[in-house]
């Protein structure tokens, strides 16, 4: 293992939070607004850490393994996605695989942790979270499917490898429709707009928020967090696929994940500025336009 | 050795008219059956000789239902020692008859002569009557007329067959003062008109397929067995149903040896499925359990039919089957008998939680379910599995289809009602639990005892039989 | 193969044991179970040989019955699946022997007796290589199953599902009779000859095929052949559903391989569809099962949704073998066999969790339970870890057996010509959906019996059941966990197996398996050090205990927690009419001071209802009308005689001169 | 000789007519006796009939029994049990009659197509399939017991006269055989018949429909 190959991960793990304030202070700037500073993330996360937690007297366990599980899951998914140009510290054959279902781990047990407190705003939360996730989960698939037989590779690392999907030019379109996809999903995955608002303060309204409100001092830092990973680990990935037809210098390729990652902020910060939550029964909908593209691209790739 | 078979049970039916007591008549009874079954043992080990000229002789067909026959007397007659005795009593005429009816059957078996085995198989009849009548109900004295009628009419039939048969042989090589011996008019097949065996097979098979049950003709069989005491209906579903079947192989053994079994098979084939079809209707949502078991008597009439018609190892199958139909359908009637007397109701909706009641008796009628409903490891899933192969052998698959199709029908059927009967709690109306009388449930036990060794383990002295009897009708296992 | 007998007769003659001499409940467990404990660990003694070095044990003797013979093989493909039998049975009956103890019952010796002949019976299937001897093993299995499963016969819905099983199974049999009496036809013999070869099946392979799915799948519980199982397996007592679940329903997955092995390399068409029938029962069962409120019921349906898996991966490795892709064959299979392994340890756990459920709180509805947890820490936790490991979470065993089928289905979609690629690329989205309506399943299943709050009397009062009750269940959850942590464990197993089904090594399924190996403690590693750090973190922190927020509202009851029915409602909306069949029976509060309102809502099953009792209750319409047959009228009897006769004479002798 | 038995069969073929004709038990019943001599006598009349002490005890023997003691039997039934006289149809009487003459014009054209045949033969075959569907009218379309017995009776005369014609001659033991059991057969119908119309007031069948499905 190339010790270079850890660095995107570590990376990751340190600017996380850097990635969710810039999307935040992009989206405040794009209504004109002044937005918190960049690095309000990490304030936060010190706050809490430094708290002490209340539960409630019906959680158990779970409700303490919810936030730390979702927080290493994705730590350990920034190790199987390929960054900067250089393959992923854990990369072997179907290593997507265990990205997904380790976004899966963290995700089971968020919403186990919100059914635990027997909250009846926490359950709702859950059982919106499951409906999103389930629609999502195949749609996902169908985006790597587009990916692995695309490059004829099973692992990420290879798939994404620099120019591995430069191998002609036709695979443009079914790449940018498995993109676009993979936005649509890292939109749904990660409770922004038009999906989710992390910022709105009315319980009813909320999937992702909901289900953590019990959640307190250093839980809350670590949901956070892992919220903040799996953006990342999500922005990353989008990267990766945008920029696997390139094969540049190692540094030009270091800059452009830097610009890129730095374009998906602006994209997120972006639609989640000019567009308005959809009604909670439009969500399924949403969910399933991502299969369709990512189906769709897939038809392309296969024909 | 033939006559002493035939000639006991007269002799002994007309002692127990005479007999003073009822354990007189039993211990008559008893006596006959072990007589008898002991005199059909001999005759397994050594083939008795033919009497009166060949008229009466035992060819493994022969001893193959003889055998049934004996045993399932045995176990019958063992069965009426109780009290209760089910729901048959053995009065004076009851246990005459019943012995009269054993020599009628014994002479079918043994009956080489076709007008012979007519006679016979219209003499089960008669003495079989008031058997069915014991009851003297209106019910049970609609049964007897009914079976009576409609089975004299339809053995009249046969007669016109046997004399077709005669006539068939004239101015062949068996044109003889006596051409309706079996062995003469075997050997002379070749030289039979065709045309009037046809015709003479076509009698035969309608008039003693009345008699067997095979649906149209069955009419008069959920009647009988319903209404007849459970010991008489073990019999005549056991063994009389299997004489008379006896009557109609007698017919395919002569035209299979005149080159004509594919157009009897074809018949045989149709009525059977028939059979099978219709019974499996009519057991479905059927209310009265032993008209149930009535029904399945023509189902598996239609079996027996069905295998011989496929001809190479469904014949074998059929023999093996007619043995395993005759023990579960004894096991049945006669835990039949048992739920009879204990809840004193033959409507099937009405028995409740037999298991719980009759712990015994309700393990018994589950056995016997499973048993005739052709599950292993009972004796019948062999038989029909064997059957099965012989449509498949002959590339028949329609035929295997819809005979798989049919039988799993009657299993459904069966099934509801047999398991709502012996399932759950018993109704508040039940009899409350007590001992069951060891009498009560010997014979089914042994019956149910032996259908599962037969289902494990085919004896070979048995195996040997059924394969000469199968080899009788034309076929090779 | 003396092991082998020797189990057979140590379960038969324990299970009698139990039957004769077991006059009170713990002499008749000690038999039974006993017997199942002894016969498991002979049996498992014999395993070694052909699952690491693929030898071969042979026993022939000749049998009496027609065609039969006593053909016994213990070859690799077997020896999985007696190892998830040795493996399960002495657990449950362990478990059994605690469970049984809580029933009243004036012989306790005969569900001993049944289950043990159950197990022997299976075992028999599993290594019989004769066609009649193999059907006579099977339905043993079925009745022992059945006087299982109508174990508690005073309920009328045990009655039901009995009546249904045993249908359902007869049925399945008679397609099984069909299979095996007509390749008897063709081969000259009921004995299993080694692969007859396509030659001499001529045009029959495919028909032959279609009869060996039709009958075992009914055993598999494939859709639509599926509906006695949701029925039956809730029924019976919890150990026996652990069998029936873990084992029984595998051996029809059994048979479809051995039917595969018999009927010699199956055409690519036959690969798609059965990748088409396992997507099909994986997504409906897992469907149905997020839809149930009887936890039972769900971990039934669950089993369907697993079948469905094991299916997909059959359907990559006849595929993989069809285009000459060894590989790819051989993850197929090896992912199928896998994951019955896998199914038979978390499947086993969460029946035996749903037991002790049952056992604690009297009721299996889910909008009944709810805070056990709390009242049963050992039973939660484990449930909990069977529910991780039913949904593939990494790194338990449920991911190690379905890594490889997706690996196997990704293989297909990139390398193999179209038609195969559109295979794999089904199985691939196939599975997802699958694993992602099985992932709320289970999420509602745990959380809803063991998380928030109690729901009713019955789970306010469940207490943690007895040692005898827990402990098995620690063993089955250690299984799912050494298989997770050491998948190649499971993957060695069944190598042997999968290598004679795809006809080479199973090379790729071992390398998968060793990857999934470094990479599993590696997680494990990385969420212990995540446990040790947040404990580190939360030293000398100040920790409260108080209510729920509820947002404002200051006194949350119970029953405002979200339903089992309400957590999934936003998904079941989205379900086609057509697979709907739910009642809801509502009496809504009516006046101004209402006393109080009712819902009750059942999740049917669209198939029962609107194919099988549809086309029951036609039969028996049908059946109605020719009882008008025997309409009592001795004239016309009599006229259906000379009717009989002139039809026959007239076909006979009509047409002629 | 041959116009004798062409007549005696004529004779048979009327009382089959007869007896679907009227509505009285007793001369319906006197009836079947009549035939009965009247087909034990056949075979004496036809040809090549041999003389000799065995075939005319035979012979005395079917006469004695068909027609005699059955027609006894019968009529002894009836007064025991008090059976109304009338014979009640289903199908009224002209009706019958007529169906019957159709049938029997039928019998001659089916046994004049049957391969046995010999054309210049007595009319054994075509006089025994009429007498035998004559019968089966008899028995489905009367109402009582009574007239199923005799028309059961009539029937097996039929089949007699059948196998008469078909030239099957019956060793005397199984001869007398089917005479015993056709006399039993009588006998028992006859105690069934007491007991009917005890149980039911009349020896309607038409009552007889309780079991059923």
């Amino acid at each position: 293992m190339n010790a270079a190959t850890l660095l995107p991960p570590l990376l990751g793990l340190a600017a996380a939070p850097l990635f969710s304030g810039l999307i935040a202070k992009l989206k405040a700037r794009a209504v004109g607004r002044q937005g918190p500073p960049l690095l309000q993330g990490y304030r936060d996360l010190a706050r809490l850490l430094r708290k002490g937690a209340v539960y409630s007297r019906d959680t158990t366990w779970v409700f303490r393994a919810g936030p730390l599980l979702s927080a290493v899951a994705g730590a350990f998914a920034l190790f199987l996605i390929p960054a900067a140009g250089l393959t992923a510290p854990v990369a072997f054959a179907g290593d997507f695989l265990l990205l997904a279902y380790l976004l899966a781990l963290g995700r089971v047990f968020t919403v186990l942790a919100a059914l635990d407190t027997g909250s009846s705003f926490e359950g709702m939360g859950a059982s919106r979270e499951l409906l999103v996730s389930t629609l999502a989960e195949p749609a996902l698939f169908l985006v790597l499917l587009v990916l692995v037989t695309q490059a004829g590779e099973l692992s990420l690392s290879a798939a994404l490898a620099p120019g591995a999907g430069a191998h002609a030019l036709d695979a443009a379109a079914p790449l940018a429709l498995a993109a676009a996809a993979l936005v649509l999903l890292l939109l749904a995955e990660n409770a922004r707009v038009p999906v989710d608002d992390p910022t709105t303060h009315l319980e009813l309204t909320m999937i992702h928020e909901v289900m953590v409100l019990d959640h307190g001092g250093p839980d809350l830092a670590l949901i956070e967090y892992g919220g903040a990973l799996k953006l990342w680990a999500f922005a990353a990935l989008l990267v990766g696929v945008a920029l696997s037809p390139a094969e540049w210098h190692p540094a030009v390729e270091a800059g452009a994940f830097l610009a890129g990652m730095a374009a998906v902020a602006a994209l997120v910060a972006l639609i989640e500025s000019s567009m308005a939550r959809l009604r909670l029964t439009r969500v399924p909908q949403f969910v399933v336009v991502a299969s369709v593209l990512a189906g769709f691209s897939l038809l392309l790739s296969f024909v | 050795m033939l006559l002493a078979l035939i000639l006991v049970p007269s002799i002994a039916g007309a002692l127990a008219l005479l007999a003073p007591s009822a354990r007189v008549r039993w211990l008559l009874l008893v006596g006959a059956g072990v007589t008898q079954a002991a005199l059909v043992a001999a005759a397994a080990a050594r083939t008795p000789a033919p009497v009166f000229g060949g008229w009466l002789a035992l060819d493994p067909l022969g001893l193959l239902f003889l055998g049934i026959l004996s045993l399932l007397f045995l176990l019958v007659v063992l069965y009426l020692g109780w009290p209760g005795a089910g729901d048959g009593r053995p009065e004076r005429t009851f246990a005459a008859c019943l012995l009269w009816f054993l020599a009628s059957m014994t002479l079918v078996t043994v009956s080489q002569h076709l007008a012979l085995l007519w006679a016979a198989i219209e003499a089960t009849t008669l003495a079989s009557a008031p058997l069915i009548y014991h009851h003297h109900s209106r019910r049970s004295l609609e049964a007897t007329w009914k079976y009576l009628l409609i089975c004299s009419v339809g053995i009249a039939l046969a007669l016109m067959g046997t004399f077709l048969l005669a006539l068939s042989a004239s101015g062949g090589a068996a044109d003889h003062a006596d051409p309706l011996l079996l062995g003469r008019l075997l050997a002379a097949a070749g030289s039979l008109d065709p045309d009037v065996l046809r015709a003479a097979f076509i009698f035969l098979l309608v008039g003693y397929g009345t008699k067997m049950g095979l649906a149209p003709l069955h009419t008069w069989l959920p009647d009988a067995h319903s209404e007849a005491p459970s010991p008489v209906s073990a019999l005549l579903s056991g063994a009389l149903l299997n004489c008379a079947f006896l009557g109609v192989l007698r017919g395919w053994q002569v035209v299979a040896a005149a080159g004509l079994a594919p157009f009897a098979a074809r018949w045989l084939l149709i009525f059977g499925l028939v059979s099978i079809a219709l019974a499996g209707a009519l057991i479905l949502g059927q209310r009265d359990y032993k008209r149930m078991l009535a029904y399945s008597s023509v189902e598996h009439m239609g079996i027996l039919s069905v295998g011989v018609a496929l001809g190479g190892v469904g014949q074998f199958g059929a023999m093996l089957h007619a043995v395993n139909h005759s023990l579960a359908k004894g096991l049945l009637f006669l835990t039949a008998g048992n739920l009879l007397v204990a809840y004193n109701t033959k409507s099937s909706r009405e028995v409740r939680g037999v298991l719980r009641a009759l712990p015994v008796s309700g393990m018994l009628w589950i056995v016997g379910f499973l048993a005739i409903a052709g599950m292993p490891p009972f004796g019948l899933f062999l038989s029909e599995l064997t059957i099965l192969k012989s449509a498949l052998d002959a590339g028949r698959f329609g035929v295997a289809a819809m005979f798989l199709a049919l039988l799993a029908l009657v299993f459904a059927g069966m099934s509801t009602i047999v398991f709502r009967m012996a399932q759950g709690e018993p109704a508040d109306t039940a009899p409350p639990v007590r001992r069951e009388r060891w009498q009560a449930v010997l014979s089914p036990a042994l019956l149910a005892l032996g259908l599962l060794v037969l289902g494990l383990y085919v004896p070979p002295g048995l195996g040997r039989l059924l394969e000469n009897a199968a080899a009788l009708l034309g076929g090779a296992p | 193969m003396i092991l082998l007998a020797s189990a057979v007769a140590a379960l038969v003659l324990g299970g009698l044991g139990a039957a004769v001499f077991g006059r009170t409940q713990r002499q008749a467990a000690a038999w039974g179970a006993g017997a199942a404990v002894l016969g498991s660990l002979l049996g498992l003694l014999a395993l070694p040989g052909p699952l690491l070095r693929a030898t071969t044990l042979t026993h022939a003797s000749p049998w009496s019955v027609p065609f039969g013979s006593i053909l016994l093989v213990l070859d690799p493909l077997s020896a999985v699946f007696l190892l998830a039998t040795f493996v399960l049975a002495p657990v449950a009956a362990w478990y059994g022997a605690s469970y049984l103890r809580t029933y009243e019952r004036r012989r306790p010796g005969l569900p001993w007796l049944f289950y043990d002949l159950l197990i022997a019976s299976i075992v028999v299937v599993l290594v019989a290589r004769n066609g009649v001897l193999f059907l006579v093993a099977w339905e043993a299995m079925t009745l022992a199953s059945f006087f299982l499963v109508t174990f508690e016969d005073e309920r009328a819905e045990v009655r039901r599902a009995g009546w249904t099983y045993l249908v359902a199974a007869h049925l399945g049999t008679a397609f099984l009779m069909l299979f095996f009496a007509w390749l008897a036809a063709l081969t000259g013999s009921f004995d299993f000859a080694a692969a007859p070869g396509a030659a001499a099946l001529a045009g029959s392979q495919g028909w032959l095929f279609a009869l060996a799915l039709v009958g075992f799948g009914t055993k598999a519980g494939l859709v639509p052949l599926h509906v006695w199982l949701p029925e039956a397996h809730p029924a019976a007592p919890s150990h026996v559903s652990v069998v029936m679940s873990g084992v029984m329903i595998a051996t029809g997955v059994y048979g479809i391989l051995r039917a595969i092995l018999l009927l010699g390399p199956l055409p690519g068409a036959w690969g798609l569809a059965l990748i088409v029938i396992g997507a099909v029962t994986g997504i409906v069962g897992a469907l149905y099962a997020l839809a149930q409120g009887d936890l039972k019921r769900l971990l039934a349906y669950s089993s369907v949704e697993n079948m469905g898996i094991v299916l997909l991966g059959i359907g990559a490795g006849v595929l993989g073998a069809a285009h000459g892709s060894a590989a790819i064959a051989a993850l197929g299979f090896g992912a199928a066999l896998l994951h019955v392994l896998n199914h038979a340890l978390f499947k086993g756990l969460l029946f035996l969790g749903a037991g002790s459920v049952r056992h604690a709180a009297g009721t299996l509805a889910l909008d009944r339970l709810g805070g056990l947890a709390h009242r049963m820490p050992g039973t939660a936790a484990m449930f909990l870890l069977g529910s991780a490991a039913i949904i593939a979470l990494p790194p338990l065993n449920g991911f190690a057996g379905e890594f490889p089928a997706y690996l196997a289905g990704l293989r297909a979609a990139a390398e193999l010509p179209p038609g195969g690629r559109w295979g794999g690329l089904l199985l691939v989205v196939a599975l997802a959906t699958t694993g992602g309506l099985a992932i709320v399943a289970f999420v509602k299943a745990a959380g809803m019996a063991f998380l928030g709050r109690p729901r009713s009397d019955g789970a306010r009062a469940a207490r943690e059941v007895e040692p005898g009750l827990v402990r098995p269940l620690y063993v089955l959850a250690a299984g799912c966990v050494l298989l997770g942590l050491a998948p190649w464990l499971g993957a060695w197993a069944v190598s042997a197996a999968a290598a004679s089904l795809a006809g080479q090594p199973a090379t790729p399924l071992l390398d998968a398996a060793r990857t999934l190996g470094v990479v599993a403690p590696v997680l494990v590693a990385v969420i212990v050090a995540g446990v040790l750090a947040r404990a580190w973190l939360m030293r000398r922190r100040r920790q409260a205990v108080a209510d729920t927020w509820a947002c404002g509202y200051d006194a949350p009851l119970p029953r405002a927690q979200y339903t089992a029915s309400s957590l999934v409602a936003p998904l079941t909306a989205l379900v086609p009419a057509a697979l709907r069949a739910g009642v809801q029976h509502v009496r809504a509060p009516a006046g101004y001071f209402p006393a109080g309102g009712r819902v009750r809502a059942e999740a049917g099953d669209a198939f029962e209802q609107r194919v099988y009792r549809a086309s029951f209750l036609r039969l028996r319409q049908a059946a109605e009308r020719l009882r008008l047959v025997q309409h009592g009228r001795v004239q016309w009897y009599l006229l259906y005689i000379f009717a009989a006769l002139l039809v026959l004479l007239l076909v006979e002798f009509g047409r002629a001169r | 000789m041959g116009a004798l038995l062409e007549i005696v069969l004529a004779g048979v073929v009327l009382v089959n007519l007869a007896m679907l004709g009227t509505n009285r038990l007793k001369s319906c019943i006197r009836f079947v006796g009549v035939q009965g001599v009247l087909i034990g006598l056949a075979p004496a009349l036809a040809p090549g009939w041999s003389y000799g002490p065995r075939p005319v005890a035979m012979l005395a023997i079917a006469i004695l029994i068909k027609g005699f003691l059955m027609p006894w039997l019968l009529l002894r039934a009836i007064r025991e049990a008090h059976v109304r006289r009338e014979i009640e149809p289903f199908l009224g009487y002209t009706a019958s009659v007529l169906l019957g003459a159709v049938l029997s014009a039928a019998a001659f054209g089916f046994a004049a197509r049957l391969p046995v045949a010999a054309p210049a033969g007595p009319p054994f075959l075509p006089v025994g399939v009429a007498t035998l569907l004559s019968g089966t009218l008899l028995m489905v379309a009367r109402k009582k017991a009574v007239t199923q017995v005799i028309g059961y009776l009539v029937m097996e005369n039929g089949i007699f006269l059948f196998g008469q014609g078909l030239g099957a001659e019956l060793p005397a033991p199984v001869e007398i055989g089917i005479l015993l059991d056709l006399l039993v057969a009588v006998f028992v119908m006859g105690i069934a018949m007491f007991h009917i119309n005890r149980e039911f007031d009349s020896m309607g069948v038409h009552q007889l429909t309780e079991l059923r499905d």
